[in-house]
């Protein structure tokens, strides 16, 4: 892969901008809430600012890796600081900046340890924007710990539902994940001969087809936990129904995201040929993740829980482009991830603020709420329709090309997967209709609408939403640079 | 009659004297674990240790044998006599050994004893090709302030410790209460 | 081969010394009683120093000043061990072992 | 640019623009959302006729395409292709939903989501657009889905009323059931023929490149979408549901321009379709069950929509058996496509009729209409006779031709079950047609015992169990007591119908009238040539005899003045049952939906997610401390076992590197 | 001969005496002894420091003073500082034996000091020996009410059992290869590790080391020696020990490399049953101590893998582990000792409300559970990290599997620490620090971050330093 070095650490500064607000806040008193608030959005703007220049300004003609640092790090073992933007990555850094930006503004009104719960997000939001732009072994799994441990701090405190069981199961869940995820790598390290953690390096050397499939499948498990790949997945409903609205936007909006991006850039990319021998198998567990989320979600009363399940079934869909292995199903996958990321925000940002005010998340309890707060209701419904795969919004195309590829590769799978379809518009309709249709609860009737500062981060999903679900081009180009040349190195 | 005339010559004679000094060496390490009365182990520790020094004897070290009569007999078990002496008064009722414990301990320490055995016995050992003979205690003081002073002077200072530990943990309690 | 002329004996001598006093350690009740049985035990182990003292080293003197360490540090030993079985007596009005059972799990 | 080009691309974005503003900026201010609305409205429509005009007579297609989303394998590209076919649809959907946005200022004034409305007007505007003039399947169908979210947003207007929303979803969900597999086809053709475009597509078919196999099975896949759309059996179920979006809305979707997309899709690639002989004939059985199945049910409804709604869902069977029977036959897309375009017009008249009464009367109820005097609101009372004559296919009536054609069509079939069964749906459709009508210009006095039948609203039996999991249908639709409720109680009063309702009706019967001797032009435009067709006489004459026959026995049921007010059918009454149970599909639905995917699939799934999946988790958790605790026991109180322990282990472990040796 | 060679040594000898002076005054001079002792430890520090880089033999080649002792010699003496600045307040130690707790403290630190520059057997035992009796003494120092005593006592015989298995080891070493000096023996291995002898007396050596390490099975005085012991003494049991027991284990278990597959593999087995039992049973512990004694066992379980690979990266890792863990481990306790301010002992549930009683110590708390639980961005991810990354290379895939499936299993246990601290509403007021403690608290918390980050300087350090031993 040809690598452009950068001629400004732009990726740096991405990183280094959180972990700059965090540091300011760690000085700032508690009481300073407005300053503190400023701050974190500073910081998360800074990297929003930056992921968006680094999407735009990336140069497809040139493609390979671009804004390219790379320090030696820890000589002894090979450990280098190694971060890059190539296609693939650049939309989900993209995606990180969006999910931050906004999750920031959502939590605009959070009244309960305010210093603290920055704190905890601006370190969750290093983690992913490391993992997503480090092209080290070391340092991306050292990101991956980063951006999955806050989060048990940040359910626990800010969260709700049953919230201990929740954070101590999604983070041990996880890190029981990344138990299987580092004997893998360090085997790749181990058994590559040239003791490096660079997996450009890495990349290069011919692995056995032994150690691949190992590795493979330890990876596979490990990050597939991340992912929710059923049946790894029953973290993740009752985390997100736990968590507080921007943990569960940045959680199934970017952290999802972390565990597939890395089934592609470390499993499949440093082990084709395991891939190639559990291609089938991966593909079995997404496409039943799909039919199988569905289905669950069909049966949920509570609208996080719900969303949590179309989480794992679109994330399903990530996982069965993936298995494809074609540069259609993987250029799917990696759209998917956005759209999926920018969908779910979207979802969990809308349910947060009727929760924020209503205190339920029941189904049976809410209705009505086009009425009540139509504004928010809108938000809700798009990313409903979204999520059933309504064409205009980003996740439609990363289905179709996800689907395509999937019936060439694994046809009976790839159709049961197209049939999902169908329940899962009904999965969404029957939500928005209950919740946000028929008579309102009088309950409810009193509350106020969103306020338009409030509305602003969710306009900017739903605008990127769609925009990329009008120019699906804009991304898929961008995508297509990397993935043709990792399908061929392949 | 050939075992009798060799029992009087001279290594016959020392024979004996090994056998005895080594039965009188596991009779008191017996006694010293197995009587009931806290001073007949004692007792028993006392006899053993003599035992030992006979032993150093027969190794040619009649200085360490001495040592050993000193520091141990003299210091150590007196020692033990006074600790007796300050804590549990002798007269209290003596719960009834538990066979279980017993039982395991033997097997404990069998599992040990049994292993090194056959370890001992598996083992060939070779004596250094080039002995030197000089058993004076001379040599063994030049040893003490050359080679292992190092630890000579820790060893006072270890003993400093003990003093002043010894010192504060019996006495502590004391002034506490 | 006489037999105090032999290593093994010496050994096998030590050994049963080393397995009395783990049995004393295993077995007994008594605080001083197994503090005994240590000591049985690290006069096992000196035996078994001069014993390959006098059969296998090169420089006799080594082995013995090896046993005056250990009957120094035994000593030692002794003296805290029995200070602090002092302290066991006057704070849980037994020597025995198996009244200090508060600490377990 | 190129001006067509242009113009296409306005007519696709402008409405687009639209829905967008008055989404984000002006829902709150209904006139403003009125005024860009209608602006991106006229804009599409002086487009459309300037268009047609034109173009008129042109013979190649004209294609613009440009990337949309290039991956790999799948590359779509988005573009228009102009030809005969796209236009003539174009100007209909563009006339339409311009003349039902002019309407809807009367219809739905005062309504407190009237911005909404027109957004969503908008919304549907632009996909329908687009759909039709689509160069390639797959943008067709991203169009088509958002015609189907429209349709949702639309049908589901009024969501505060459960059955509304209720309908909304199951339009969609029903419609997305039959969209699968035209994706699933769609996703055979990119993997086995690479393209889908359809200009490639036809002519691939048409001479051969494309196995057979294929052509059958994505045909037959990508009919299953045109059912779900057009409302064929087993999937029309949504569409009598729909009508519980305002009137307007059924008209313009539910009846002239969305349902008929799938019918135009049909005629869109129509020379694939027709490659594949065994296809044709299903979608001809189905489309022929589907005209007798929707038209029995007709017979009995007692609300006027859904008496238009089983009428649409059997002409658009109609129109599916005539272009089946065309394929079959050798024929071309010219009776069906014909009927589509006379249908639209008739169709769309009947509603805003309907809509017309309602709005006036406040009740979808005919016998209540025809009793609180519906025959004295002239303009709709008149233009509804002649559209009701139009879908009889009564001469001078554009329904005639068209129907005419596609009996001809269907006579060319060698087996002539099929001009039967068509024959016979002729006849029920104008006896439930007459049945309306007459019932309206002949009201009986008050006492006349009939009213009691019909003045009582039949107790609906799918509210009741209208809980969340069980949403989805509500057997049946005659229940609109609170027909819409919203704002219309200050037009209920007597002056009429306002001018901006009346207007579309009238130009609407204009074209009615007027539609059916253009036939000739129409034909030449759209095939190149017009060939003469052969008069049979038998079939004229029985076509139109087979109309009169119901027209009569309306008459000697509802209209004279002696008439019972009891459908013949009556005299059957396990007949009439299953009718108005609408031949128990929707139960059928129902169960399959409560059974299966309720009550099997997701009830186990989620128990297995609860017990076993997460069950295993914790378990592995719970052990872990059991574990803990267990292990927990070696570290006793009693020293002198944790020496033994030591002991033991350290032995062991000696012993373990002897033997290693 | 160099006095600087000998130099930290000599200056806690010389601390020590200073100690015993002040333990021999009547007057009881509570902060004059305080402020000496620390004085002394800093500047001892500072000594250690000096004389990092000094390299030589001295008494007749039993004392190689090199790069890895002096090492492990700075960190003892950071250790012994470190344990003297949260000994402000010994509420747990009568104030008269304050001068001899900083006595046995110095002593300890002293023998841990000569223990790891020692490369003859007879002066690695007595050095031990020197260690753990002032240990022995300084647990059963607290005030209490008999769970010190038990501890104390269960300590020495534990203890004492322990060094009669090393001198019978040494003995037998000693019996095999006629010398008690490691450059003698060295040469001598392949052929003493040949006959039976040679394993067993290094395993029976190794026994007295895992004891002070607290490997499996030799860990049972870990629990109820930190459960009884006074905080401070356990701080330094907890820190400064474990590096000394790691420096001698990895230079004697170098003695068996190579040649013997069955030893590394009975090596391996005590790494995985330590990490699994410490884990697992950890995770039911109610008292804050107890719990840090189980996971210390665990953490005995991974320096293991460290030494199992015997190689350099191997052993650097587990020297780099080895400060990381006296690091964050002092941290955690330094956490501990403050918020129990009587010195009493703590349940886990006492930290609750930890976050506004005292947000500092929270985050020393938090970033020293994470680091001990290897969550990144600490030095106990990289340390911990680094050992895997060595034992892999060497080929240890099971090992390493069940070490990081071990570290999800702590986590469980660390977290709970977290939940108490974070999410528990308090129960008391909050909780004053003076300034030392502050700055103590942003340098411990400092260091776990940026070494965690940069490890580079230390790793290489680490790797210098044992090329010395190997």
């Amino acid at each position: 892969m040809t690598e452009h070095l950068a001629s400004f650490p732009y990726l740096s500064c991405m990183l280094l901008s959180p972990v700059a607000g965090l540091f300011i806040l760690l000085f700032l008193k508690e009481e300073q809430r407005t300053l503190i608030r400023g701050v974190s959005l500073v910081s998360a703007g800074m990297a929003f600012a930056l992921s968006i220049y680094t999407f735009v300004a990336y140069d497809k003609q040139l493609g390979g890796l671009q804004f390219v640092e790379k320090y030696e790090w820890v000589k002894g073992f090979g450990i280098t600081y190694f971060v890059g933007v190539e296609g693939m990555n650049a939309p989900l850094l993209l995606l990180t900046g969006i999910v931050i930006f906004t999750g920031v503004l959502t939590m605009w009104e959070l009244q309960d340890r305010v210093k603290e719960y920055f704190i905890f997000q601006l370190a969750l939001v290093t983690g992913v924007f490391g993992v997503f732009m480090s092209y080290d072994l070391f340092f991306f799994f050292l990101f991956y710990e980063i951006a999955v441990v806050p989060m048990y701090i940040l359910i626990l405190i800010w969260g709700s539902t049953r919230k201990e069981y929740a954070a101590m199961k999604l983070t041990l869940y996880l890190m029981a994940g990344s138990g299987l995820i580092i004997p893998g790598m360090l085997l790749l390290y181990s058994s590559s001969g040239i003791a490096t953690f660079n997996m450009v390096a890495l990349h290069a050397v011919q692995f056995s087809p032994w150690i691949q499939k190992v590795v493979f499948v330890l990876l596979l498990l490990g990050f597939g936990v991340l992912a929710a790949v059923w049946p790894f997945h029953t973290w993740s409903p009752v985390g997100h129904v736990a968590a507080p609205t921007a943990v569960s936007m940045l959680h199934a909006g970017v952290l999802m995201k972390l565990g597939s991006f890395a089934i592609l850039r470390v499993a499949m990319y440093l082990c084709p040929q395991g891939f190639q021998y559990w291609a089938e198998f991966m593909g079995l567990l997404a496409a039943v993740g799909i039919v199988y989320g569905v289905f669950v979600g069909l049966a949920q009363t509570d609208l996080k829980y719900v969303i949590g399940y179309s989480s794992v079934s679109h994330m399903g869909i990530v996982g069965l482009g993936l298995a494809t292995g074609t540069v259609d199903g993987l250029n799917g996958a990696v759209f998917q991830m956005f759209a999926h990321g920018v969908m779910t925000a979207l979802f969990f940002s809308a349910v947060g603020f009727i929760y924020d005010r209503t205190h339920t998340r029941e189904i049976h309890e809410l209705g009505g709420f086009s009425k009540i707060m139509p504004v928010a209701s809108a938000f809700f419904i798009t990313a409903a329709l979204c999520g059933a795969g309504v064409p205009g919004m980003a996740s439609f195309w990363a289905e179709l090309l996800v689907l395509i590829a999937a019936v060439q590769v694994f046809p009976v799978r790839g159709l049961a997967a197209i049939a999902a379809l169908v329940v899962g518009a009904l999965f969404a309709l029957r939500v928005v209709q209950n919740t946000f249709f028929n008579k309102p609860n009088p309950k409810f009737v009193h509350f106020e609408d969103v306020s338009p500062f409030l509305g602003l981060p969710r306009m900017i999903l739903i605008g990127f939403l769609i925009f990329f679900g009008i120019f699906p081009q804009t991304m898929v180009s961008l995508i297509k640079t990397s993935i043709v040349p990792f399908i061929k190195g392949m | 009659m050939n075992l009798l005339s060799w029992l009087i010559s001279p290594p016959g004679v020392a024979t004996v004297a090994f056998i005895l000094v080594v039965v009188v060496t596991i009779l008191g390490a017996l006694i010293a674990v197995s009587a009931r009365n806290i001073f007949h182990n004692v007792l028993g520790l006392v006899l053993a240790l003599i035992g030992v020094a006979g032993l150093f004897l027969f190794l040619n070290s009649p200085f360490v044998a001495m040592m050993q009569i000193l520091i141990y007999v003299g210091a150590v078990c007196i020692a033990i006599c006074f600790a007796i002496m300050l804590s549990e008064p002798m007269y209290l009722p003596k719960p009834p050994r538990s066979s279980f414990k017993t039982l395991g301990a033997v097997i404990g320490a069998g599992t040990v004893f049994a292993f090194l055995v056959l370890l001992t016995k598996k083992t060939t050992w070779t004596p250094a090709p080039e002995r030197s003979t000089d058993w004076s205690v001379t040599t063994m003081g030049h040893y003490l302030l050359t080679e292992y002073v190092l630890i000579f002077e820790v060893i006072s200072l270890l003993l400093l410790v003990a003093m002043l530990g010894a010192i504060v943990i019996a006495r502590g309690g004391r002034g506490a209460s | 081969m006489l037999l105090f002329n032999q290593l093994e004996t010496y050994l096998y001598v030590a050994l049963v010394l080393f397995f009395i006093g783990l049995y004393g350690v295993l077995a007994r009740r008594n605080l001083i009683a197994i503090l005994i049985s240590v000591e049985l035990i690290l006069n096992a182990a000196s035996l078994n120093f001069m014993a390959f003292n006098r059969f296998l080293a090169p420089h006799p003197a080594v082995g013995q000043v090896i046993a005056l360490f250990i009957m120094a540090v035994a000593a030692a030993e002794a003296a805290i061990a029995l200070s602090i079985i002092i302290a066991v007596y006057r704070k849980l009005k037994s020597v025995n072992v198996e009244q200090a059972t508060e600490l377990r799990g | 640019m190129d001006p067509i080009l242009l113009g296409c691309l306005l007519c696709v974005i402008l409405p687009l623009v639209a829905f967008g503003l008055i989404m984000i900026f002006t829902w709150r201010r209904p006139n403003l959302s009125l005024a860009i609305s209608l602006v991106a409205s006229t804009i599409p429509l002086i487009i459309a006729w300037t268009m047609l005009f034109k173009l008129w007579g042109i013979k190649e297609p004209l294609i613009f395409t440009f990337n949309w989303l290039v991956s790999d394998l799948v590359k779509v590209p988005f573009g228009f292709l102009i030809d005969p076919v796209s236009l003539i649809m174009l100007v209909i959907v563009a006339t339409i939903s311009w003349l039902i946005q002019i309407y809807s200022i009367g219809y739905m004034g005062g309504d407190p989501g009237f911005g909404r409305y027109y957004a969503d007007l908008s919304l549907f505007a632009m996909s329908m657009l687009g759909l039709v003039i689509s160069s390639g399947l797959l943008q067709l169908y991203v169009f088509w889905e958002l015609v189907g979210l429209s349709s949702y947003l639309l049908i589901g207007f009024w969501y505060e009323k459960f059955s509304a929303s209720e309908a909304g979803k199951k339009a969609f969900v029903v419609t997305r059931f039959g969209d699968v597999g035209f994706f699933m086809g769609l996703v055979f053709l990119t993997i086995f023929f690479g393209s889908l475009d359809i200009a490639g597509l036809n002519a691939a078919a048409a001479s051969d490149k494309m196995p057979p196999w294929l052509i059958t099975t994505s045909a037959l896949l990508i009919f299953c979408g045109i059912a779900g759309k057009s409302a064929q059996f087993p999937i029309h179920v949504w569409l009598p549901d729909a009508m519980e979006g305002p009137t307007p809305v059924s008209a313009l979707l539910h009846s002239a321009t969305m349902v008929a997309a799938g019918v135009y899709l049909l005629t869109r690639i129509f020379p694939f379709m027709a490659a594949s002989a065994t296809a044709m004939l299903i979608i001809l059985a189905i489309a022929t069950l589907t005209m007798i199945l929707s038209s029995t049910i007709g017979m009995v409804a007692t609300d006027i929509k859904q008496v238009w709604a089983y009428s649409t869902v059997s002409q658009l069977a109609f129109m599916a058996m005539g272009l089946s029977a065309a394929g079959l036959a050798h024929g071309t897309l010219f009776a069906g496509y014909f009927h589509l375009t006379t249908h639209a017009a008739f169709k769309a008249l009947l509603f805003l009729c309907a809509g017309a009464f309602i709005h006036h009367f406040g009740t979808n109820n005919f016998f209540v209409m025809s009793k609180e005097g519906g025959r004295k609101l002239t303009i709709p009372m008149v233009t509804v006779t002649i559209a009701a004559l139009a879908l009889c296919g009564i001469f001078p009536m554009a329904g005639f031709f068209s129907k005419e054609l596609i009996l001809g069509t269907l006579a060319h079939l060698d087996n002539k079950i099929w001009v039967l069964l068509g024959l016979f749906g002729a006849f029920l459709t104008s006896y439930y047609t007459f049945r309306v009508i007459f019932v309206m210009l002949f009201p009986r006095a008050d006492d006349h015992p009939a009213w009691e039948q019909y003045w009582e609203e039949p107790e609906p039996h799918g509210h009741g169990h209208g809980d969340d999991a069980h949403g989805h249908g509500h057997g049946d639709a005659h229940a609109h007591d609170d027909a819409h409720g919203h704002g219309h109680g200050g037009h209920g009063d007597s002056h009429g119908v306002p001018w901006v309702m009346s207007f579309p009706l009238l130009v609407l019967a204009g074209f009615t009238l007027v539609l059916g001797f253009l036939q000739t032009p129409l034909e030449t435009f759209l095939l190149g040539k017009s060939e003469p067709h052969e008069m049979s006489f038998v079939l004229l004459a029985s076509a139109v005899g087979v109309a009169l026959a119901g027209i009569g026995m309306a008459w000697l049921d509802w209209g004279r003045k002696t008439a019972s007010w009891q459908g013949f059918i009556k005299q059957i009454p396990a007949l009439e049952t299953f009718f108005i149970q609408k031949w128990y599909i929707d139960h059928f639905w129902r169960w399959f939906l409560d059974t299966f995917i309720y009550g099997v699939f997701s009830k186990w799934f989620t128990y297995n997610d609860r017990r076993v999946v997460d069950g295993g988790v914790d378990a592995v958790a719970f052990s872990c401390i059991g574990g803990g605790r267990w292990l927990s026991f070696i570290q006793t109180a009693f020293l002198q076992f944790n020496l033994l322990f030591m002991v033991v282990v350290l032995a062991a472990v000696g012993i373990y590197l002897l033997m290693g040796r | 001969m160099n006095v600087l060679l000998f130099g930290p040594e000599l200056f806690y000898l010389g601390m020590a005496l200073v100690l015993f002076f002040f333990s021999l005054q009547r007057r009881v001079q509570v902060e004059r002894t305080y402020w000496a002792a620390l004085g002394l430890a800093a500047a001892g520090f500072v000594v250690a420091l000096y004389c990092l880089f000094q390299n030589g033999e001295i008494f007749f080649r039993a004392y190689k003073v090199d790069l890895f002792s002096q090492i492990f010699k700075a960190a003892l003496a950071l250790g012994l500082f470190l344990v003297m600045m949260i000994s402000r307040n010994l509420a747990h130690i009568e104030p008269r034996y304050h001068a001899e707790f900083f006595f046995f403290l110095t002593t300890c630190t002293l023998g841990m000091m000569m223990l790891v520059s020692s490369v003859e057997l007879l002066t690695i035992y007595v050095a031990l020996e020197l260690s753990s009796y002032s240990l022995y003494i300084l647990v059963p120092l607290r005030k209490g009410d008999g769970l010190d005593v038990e501890a104390g006592i269960k300590y020495l015989f534990i203890g004492a059992v322990s060094s009669g298995f090393m001198l019978f080891g040494l003995g037998y070493i000693f019996g095999a290869t006629h010398s008690t000096y490691l450059s003698e023996i060295i040469p001598r291995m392949p052929e003493l590790l040949a006959s039976p002898i040679g394993l067993v007396g290094l395993l029976l050596t190794l026994a007295g080391l895992f004891f002070k390490l607290s490997v499996f099975p030799f860990h049972f005085w870990a629990p109820d020696v930190y459960q009884g012991g006074a905080n401070q003494v356990v701080t330094f049991i907890a820190t400064a020990s474990k590096a000394a027991a790691v420096a001698v284990i990895l230079r004697l278990a170098m003695l068996g490399a190579k040649y013997g597959y069955s030893f590394t593999q009975a090596l391996v087995v005590l790494s995985i049953v330590s990490m699994t039992l410490g884990n697992l049973v950890a995770i039911i512990q109610k008292d804050f101590k107890r719990m840090l004694a189980y996971s210390s066992i665990a953490h005995a379980g991974y320096v293991l893998i460290g030494v199992i690979t015997f190689q350099e990266l191997g052993y650097a890792s587990a020297v780099y582990y080895a400060l990381a863990y006296l690091v964050m481990n002092f941290t955690v306790f330094m956490v501990l000792s403050e918020v129990a301010t009587d010195g009493q002992d703590l349940k886990i549930e006492e930290l609750a409300g930890l976050y506004s009683r005292s947000p500092l110590l929270t985050m020393s708390l938090i970033l020293g559970i994470f680091a001990l639980a290897g969550v990144p961005p600490s030095i106990g991810f990289t340390g911990k990290l680094l050992l895997f990354t060595s034992a892999m290379n060497e080929g240890y895939f099971w090992l390493v599997l069940i070490g990081a499936v071990n570290g999800t299993v702590s986590l469980y246990y660390y977290l709970k620490v977290v939940y108490a601290a974070y999410f528990l509403e308090p129960r008391q007021g909050p909780l004053q620090l003076s300034w030392p403690t502050k700055a103590l608290n942003w340098t411990l918390c400092s260091a776990i971050l940026v070494f965690g980050v940069f490890p580079d300087g230390l790793v290489e350090l680490a790797r210098t330093a044992v090329r010395m031993v190997l």
